[in-house]
């Protein structure tokens, strides 16, 4: 039985065909830039200065407040520089860079071996040392996912392999090269939790990362491998636990509220290396792919710069038109080729300056196919005219807050209507409003 | 001379400033019921003119009388006289007139527009204003009336006051001498009557 | 009977309908008609008054005017019975039945110079219907107002996201939105 | 480097308004072809006639308003030729001209363009000219030896054969129900359009005729049900929007179809039967739940 969801899209199909068979490559670059704000909440606090000489794996960002997360140099070298630096948001972070000695010299290791035989106790611990957050794209720190309240009780940990993105395929070579090491990881977040039941849920476009992934959860108890349908957002949190249990998660909850914490499958693989090696996160898998002359999947050096990943990819095949982290559904865009790549960019797609060209918003036909395929139910086309319109309180009737801002209905609009923009502003607007009045009120 | 320029604009505001069909939007039920012809328009018009000149002299001569509890009642019972007098003078005299107008002779009654002005300028003016409001409005309205009639028959029959116009090979739309084009012809009067009326407000 | 009680309700409702085809009653079609929800319960306003008018106006003309050979003050009889009427109603519902009232209440003094009301009071003595034909006019003609501030309503409501052109909005679209709404009704026509 | 920075999603799917109407002309064309091949190059007139004056309108309203013109969306141009298809050949052009600046100026652009207008545009000119013109409009020619006569439903007896080839009188389009059907299937296959609609309109068609003791077949395939059931009542922009008001939707224009020809006066019911619903669809939109909201409890909607 193949599991779903309610609703979603196609895109794309054969945007994955250009890197899924090409194995994992090392690629290593002279400098390093670690921006401090990689995590969900507070950014980091730098605490190495200019001229500093860092070990890889040294702590070079103390974490900051309930959220926060240290941040490990990832290659062995000096550092050039401690300043903030533009990046993809608002508030330039601030920034370490360091330049590589080429040496890859560790800083001393703590490892605790086999997560079958480690201290349950011990494994939160290590994985807030390592400096893990979650690598699907949330950042969401995983050692707070991990922390259940005493009244909160988890049945079943996923491991999220469904890679729905368009033209993604680092999860997929990570689940065929390091299927142990992913299980692993599963199973300490299982230990460590007290789980019985460990599901791992793979899109059926994938049946070798199926197949082995089902032979490395042979024999490791509690763990199965769950088949999916292939479609947009199969790999979405919410979509996910709803395919793979049935259950749902309240509305503006988490997912522990319905029993479930989703783990996407490279954070699986980094809490075994945190267990297992004592590694804490320096490196990742990430695909790069579009209009460059040699796509491929690469083990990045977390904060290599992103001008000479694409150089390792042979280059730009033509003048490019947009360059974006992630897939083609949620993808960040880059404002130029300088940005360093953080723990959660699992890609990076050049467009041409065709495929970039922004289209046409049309006026709405009335096809009702937004509402069709909102994983959430939700009615997209009305939601619009209440934002367009300026009115939150509407937008905010209709359940706007609900958005998971996955893109389909935009995707699927024959009008070529903006309709996640104008939701991800609506929501954030409805935020701040409420900020607003929580700080008046408090006054 | 004051007295008299008063007058006029008073006169003048019944006919254009707030025309009670284009301007005002009242009345509505007999300005598309009664104009698929343009004599039929202007009957109407007429016939609530004269109720309008008079309702609005008696009730203005009276206004000082009429406790203000039992106000609006007696202005219907005024208004309603007014109405039976128009009713059967035009059965008597114009029968076909009287039919084809049929049960909205006596809907006069409930027409917003003379209910509207007893109210809002008879029952606070003195008589002589009273009675040149209720014209202009009266003329304002059988104006307006009148003009939707011609453009509903001339479209419709391919005559204006049963005169024929556009010949013979003519094939006339009977759309708009049916109901729905009444909805819809002065539905794209207003709409252009609005856009000029903008458009003045733009240039000024 | 069952059979001519059905035909005399498509009449009414749909084939000759108030609004559609008499142009009776458009103010309140015109101006309660942007919500489906008020534009429901000034329909069933309507509905309650048309049908006790009826009746009531059936009454005083047969047995009070034309008894005493007062036809010609039909108009002046019937407008008096109807005001008290809705006035009468008004208080017996605040009284009685809260819930309906609260519902209700605000549109009932719209309802006096609705000319729907009075129209069927004329129309039943021009017609001359019996007291139960009179009701059943009057009960079904108001279905037909019914149905049909109803139907503008949902489609109001669904206008209020068009991009209208100014000079349109209000009044203008509405009217050409009932012409619209009149054409598709010609198709019930000869259905009785 | 000069980067395009935009909010995600950065694909679309291929399927724009453009390409949905374009399917709907390309399918029109086995009817096209038909009409012409039945009634002759005064089809052609009144199909050319019908497509440019539409266009034209909706350019030169666009020009007028100061609105961006968007006639390449082909919407306008899938108006006008429907426009054209409904009305019989005999149709002069200063008629079907009419119709067509009714449906695209009042009846859309009016309301704001495409995706505002609550009724069909096609549809309510052809009502526009049947209410204007009914002498014109009802008379239709048989194809071939071109004798003037009443359509089908107005006693003219044919075979069934003769209905679904189209060798009888009617409009331009509707009278071919082969080309109809190839047009569906193309519809179809493209997924422009849903099969939910046509199948339920003609099926409530059909059982409706059989309760009133009337010839399925003959219903079915006479006048315009099925022109109207697959390419009226399917709109997108006047049909319901959610599953199941547009199920209520499609039985309604099935039943009304068969009333109206059976009791009204009009032998055609199917132009008023989808006005109708197209008039009823925001209220049976609002009468039917949304699609469960993901991660509401049942209570919790109210």
């Amino acid at each position: 039985m193949k599991a779903t969801f309610h609703g979603g899209v196609h895109p794309a199909h054969s945007s994955k065909h250009a890197t899924s068979s090409l194995p994992v490559r090392d690629f290593v670059s002279d400098t390093v830039q670690l921006v401090m704000n990689m995590n969900i909440g507070a950014p980091s606090a730098p605490c190495v200065k200019k001229g500093d000489h860092v070990l890889m794996g040294q702590v070079i960002g103390e974490p900051v407040g309930p959220l926060g997360v240290p941040v490990h140099a990832s290659v062995s070298g000096e550092v050039v520089s401690v300043e903030p630096l533009p990046y993809l948001g608002e508030v330039p972070p601030m920034c370490v860079t360091i330049r590589n000695d080429f040496q890859d010299e560790w800083v001393e290791l703590n490892p605790l071996g086999s997560v079958e035989k480690v201290d349950p106790a011990l494994i939160i611990p290590a994985i807030k040392a390592a400096g893990i957050t979650g690598m699907g794209g949330a950042s969401f720190p995983t050692h707070v996912k991990l922390s259940l309240r005493p009244d909160q009780k988890c049945d079943y940990i996923i491991a999220n392999g469904a890679e729905c993105e368009t033209h993604l395929t680092c999860d997929h070579r990570l689940m065929l090269e390091h299927s142990v090491r992913v299980v692993d990881g599963l199973r300490a977040a299982m230990r460590a939790l007290n789980v019985k039941e460990g599901i791992i849920a793979i899109e059926d476009n994938k049946p070798d990362a199926i197949e082995a992934m089902t032979a490395a959860a042979k024999d490791r108890t509690g763990v199965r491998v769950q088949v999916l349908k292939t479609k947009y957002p199969q790999g979405g949190e919410k979509q996910l636990i709803e395919a793979v249990t049935g259950r749902q998660v309240p509305s503006g909850g988490l997912p522990i509220q319905c029993g479930c914490v989703v783990l996407n499958v490279a954070t699986c693989a980094a809490i075994a290396d945190a267990v297992i090696d004592g590694r804490p996160l320096v490196t990742r898998l990430c695909t790069v792919t579009g209009h460059v002359r040699q796509p491929a999947n690469l083990r990045l050096r977390i904060g290599t710069i992103t001008n000479d990943i694409i150089g390792e990819c042979g280059g730009y095949e033509d003048e490019p038109g947009k360059i974006f982290f992630g897939g083609a559904m949620t993808g960040l865009c880059l404002p130029n080729d300088t940005m360093p790549t953080s723990k959660s960019t699992g890609g990076i797609v050049v467009f041409s300056k065709a495929e970039a060209r922004s289209m046409e918003e049309g006026p709405c036909i009335r096809c009702g196919k937004c509402s069709e395929v909102c994983p959430m139910g939700l009615n997209p086309y009305m939601i619009k005219a209440a934002a367009d319109a300026d009115d939150l309180e509407k937008a905010k009737k209709l359940n706007v807050m609900d958005c998971t801002v996955c893109g389909s209905c935009s995707f699927i609009c024959p009008a070529r209507r903006w309709l996640t923009a104008s939701f991800k502003i609506a929501k954030s607007n409805i935020m701040q409003q409420a900020k607003k009045a929580k700080e008046a009120a408090a006054k | 001379m004051e007295q008299k320029k008063s007058l006029g604009r008073i006169f003048m505001n019944g006919i254009l400033t707030e025309n009670p069909t284009f301007r005002l939007v009242l009345g509505c039920c007999p300005t598309m019921a009664v104009t698929t012809s343009a004599i039929n328009g202007a009957g109407m018009g007429l016939a609530a003119t004269f109720v309008l000149l008079f309702s609005n002299m008696v009730i203005s001569a009276m206004r000082k009388v009429i406790p203000d509890k039992v106000r609006i009642p007696s202005f219907i019972v005024i208004i309603c006289t007014f109405v039976t007098i128009v009713q059967l003078v035009l059965q008597a005299y114009v029968p076909s007139l009287y039919d084809s107008l049929g049960v909205f002779i006596p809907l006069i009654v409930v027409n917003c527009i003379i209910l509207g002005r007893a109210e809002a300028f008879a029952s606070k003016n003195p008589v002589v204003d009273s009675a040149v409001d209720g014209l202009g409005m009266g003329l304002g309205f059988t104006l307006s009336l009148t003009l939707i009639g011609c453009i509903r028959e001339l479209i419709g029959s391919g005559s204006i006051f049963g005169i024929d116009l556009l010949g013979a090979a003519y094939q006339p739309m009977l759309l708009c001498i049916l109901p729905a084009g009444g909805f819809l012809i002065f539905g794209l009067l207003l709409g252009i009557i609005n856009f000029v009326g903008s458009r003045r407000r733009k240039a000024a | 009977m069952t059979m001519n009680v059905l035909l005399f309700l498509v009449s009414c409702v749909l084939t000759n309908n108030y609004i559609f085809s008499k142009f009776l009653g458009c103010c309140p079609f015109l101006g309660v008609s942007s919500k489906v929800s008020t534009a429901a319960s000034m329909g069933l306003a309507v509905t309650f008054v048309m049908t006790i008018a009826s009746l009531f106006a059936y009454m005083v003309n047969a047995w009070v005017l034309v008894p005493l050979h007062l036809e010609f003050m039909q108009t002046i009889a019937f407008i008096l019975v109807i005001a008290s009427l809705v006035q009468f109603v008004e208080m017996f519902l605040k009284k009685s039945m809260p819930a309906i009232y609260s519902a209700l209440g605000i549109y009932l003094p719209l309802i006096t110079t609705n000319c729907a009301v009075l129209g069927v009071a004329t129309l039943n003595v021009n017609n001359a219907y019996g007291m139960l034909q009179s009701v059943l006019n009057g009960t079904f003609s108001a279905l037909g107002f019914l149905l049909a501030i109803v139907l503008m309503a949902g489609v109001r409501e669904r206008l209020e996201t068009s991009k209208i052109p100014e000079c349109m909005k209000g009044f203008p679209i509405s009217l050409i939105s009932a012409g619209l709404m009149a054409i598709a009704f010609l198709g019930f026509s000869g259905m009785v | 480097m000069s980067l395009i920075l935009s909010t995600a999603p950065h694909i679309r799917t291929p399927h724009s308004t453009q390409r949905l109407m374009g399917n709907v002309l390309i399918s029109l064309l086995p009817c096209v072809a038909a009409g012409i091949y039945f009634f002759g190059w005064a089809a052609a007139l009144v199909l050319a006639v019908s497509t440019a004056s539409a266009v034209l309108a909706e350019f030169v309203w666009q020009k007028l308003t100061h609105k961006t013109v968007r006639i390449n969306d082909l919407s306008a141009a899938v108006t006008g030729l429907l426009i054209g298809l409904v009305v019989t050949p005999k149709a002069p052009w200063w008629m079907v001209m009419i119709a067509s600046f009714f449906a695209i100026i009042i009846v859309k652009q009016l309301f704001g363009g495409l995706g505002d207008n609550f009724l069909n545009p096609a549809l309510t000119a052809r009502a526009v000219l049947l209410a204007s013109w009914p002498a014109i409009m009802t008379t239709h020619v048989t194809p071939v030896d071109a004798v003037t006569s009443a359509t089908p439903l107005a006693g003219y007896s044919a075979t069934t054969m003769d209905l679904l080839l189209g060798k009888v009188p009617g409009a331009i389009g509707e009278t071919c129900k082969i080309a109809i059907l190839i047009g569906l299937a193309y519809l179809l296959i493209t997924r422009t359009i849903r099969w939910e609609i046509p199948v339920f309109v003609v099926g409530s068609a059909a059982v409706m005729s059989l309760l009133l003791g009337m010839d399925v077949l003959t219903t079915v395939l006479s006048g315009g049900l099925l022109f109207g059931a697959v390419y009226m009542a399917t709109d997108y922009v006047t049909s319901p929007m959610k599953r199941w008001s547009t199920l209520v939707y499609s039985i309604g224009v099935g039943v009304m179809i068969v009333l109206i020809r059976k009791f009204g006066a009009y032998p055609e019911g199917v132009t008023y039967a989808i006005m109708l619903m197209n008039i009823c669809a925001p209220l049976f939109d609002r009468m039917f739940p949304d699609r469960k909201l993901y991660g509401h409890k049942k209570e919790a909607k109210a």
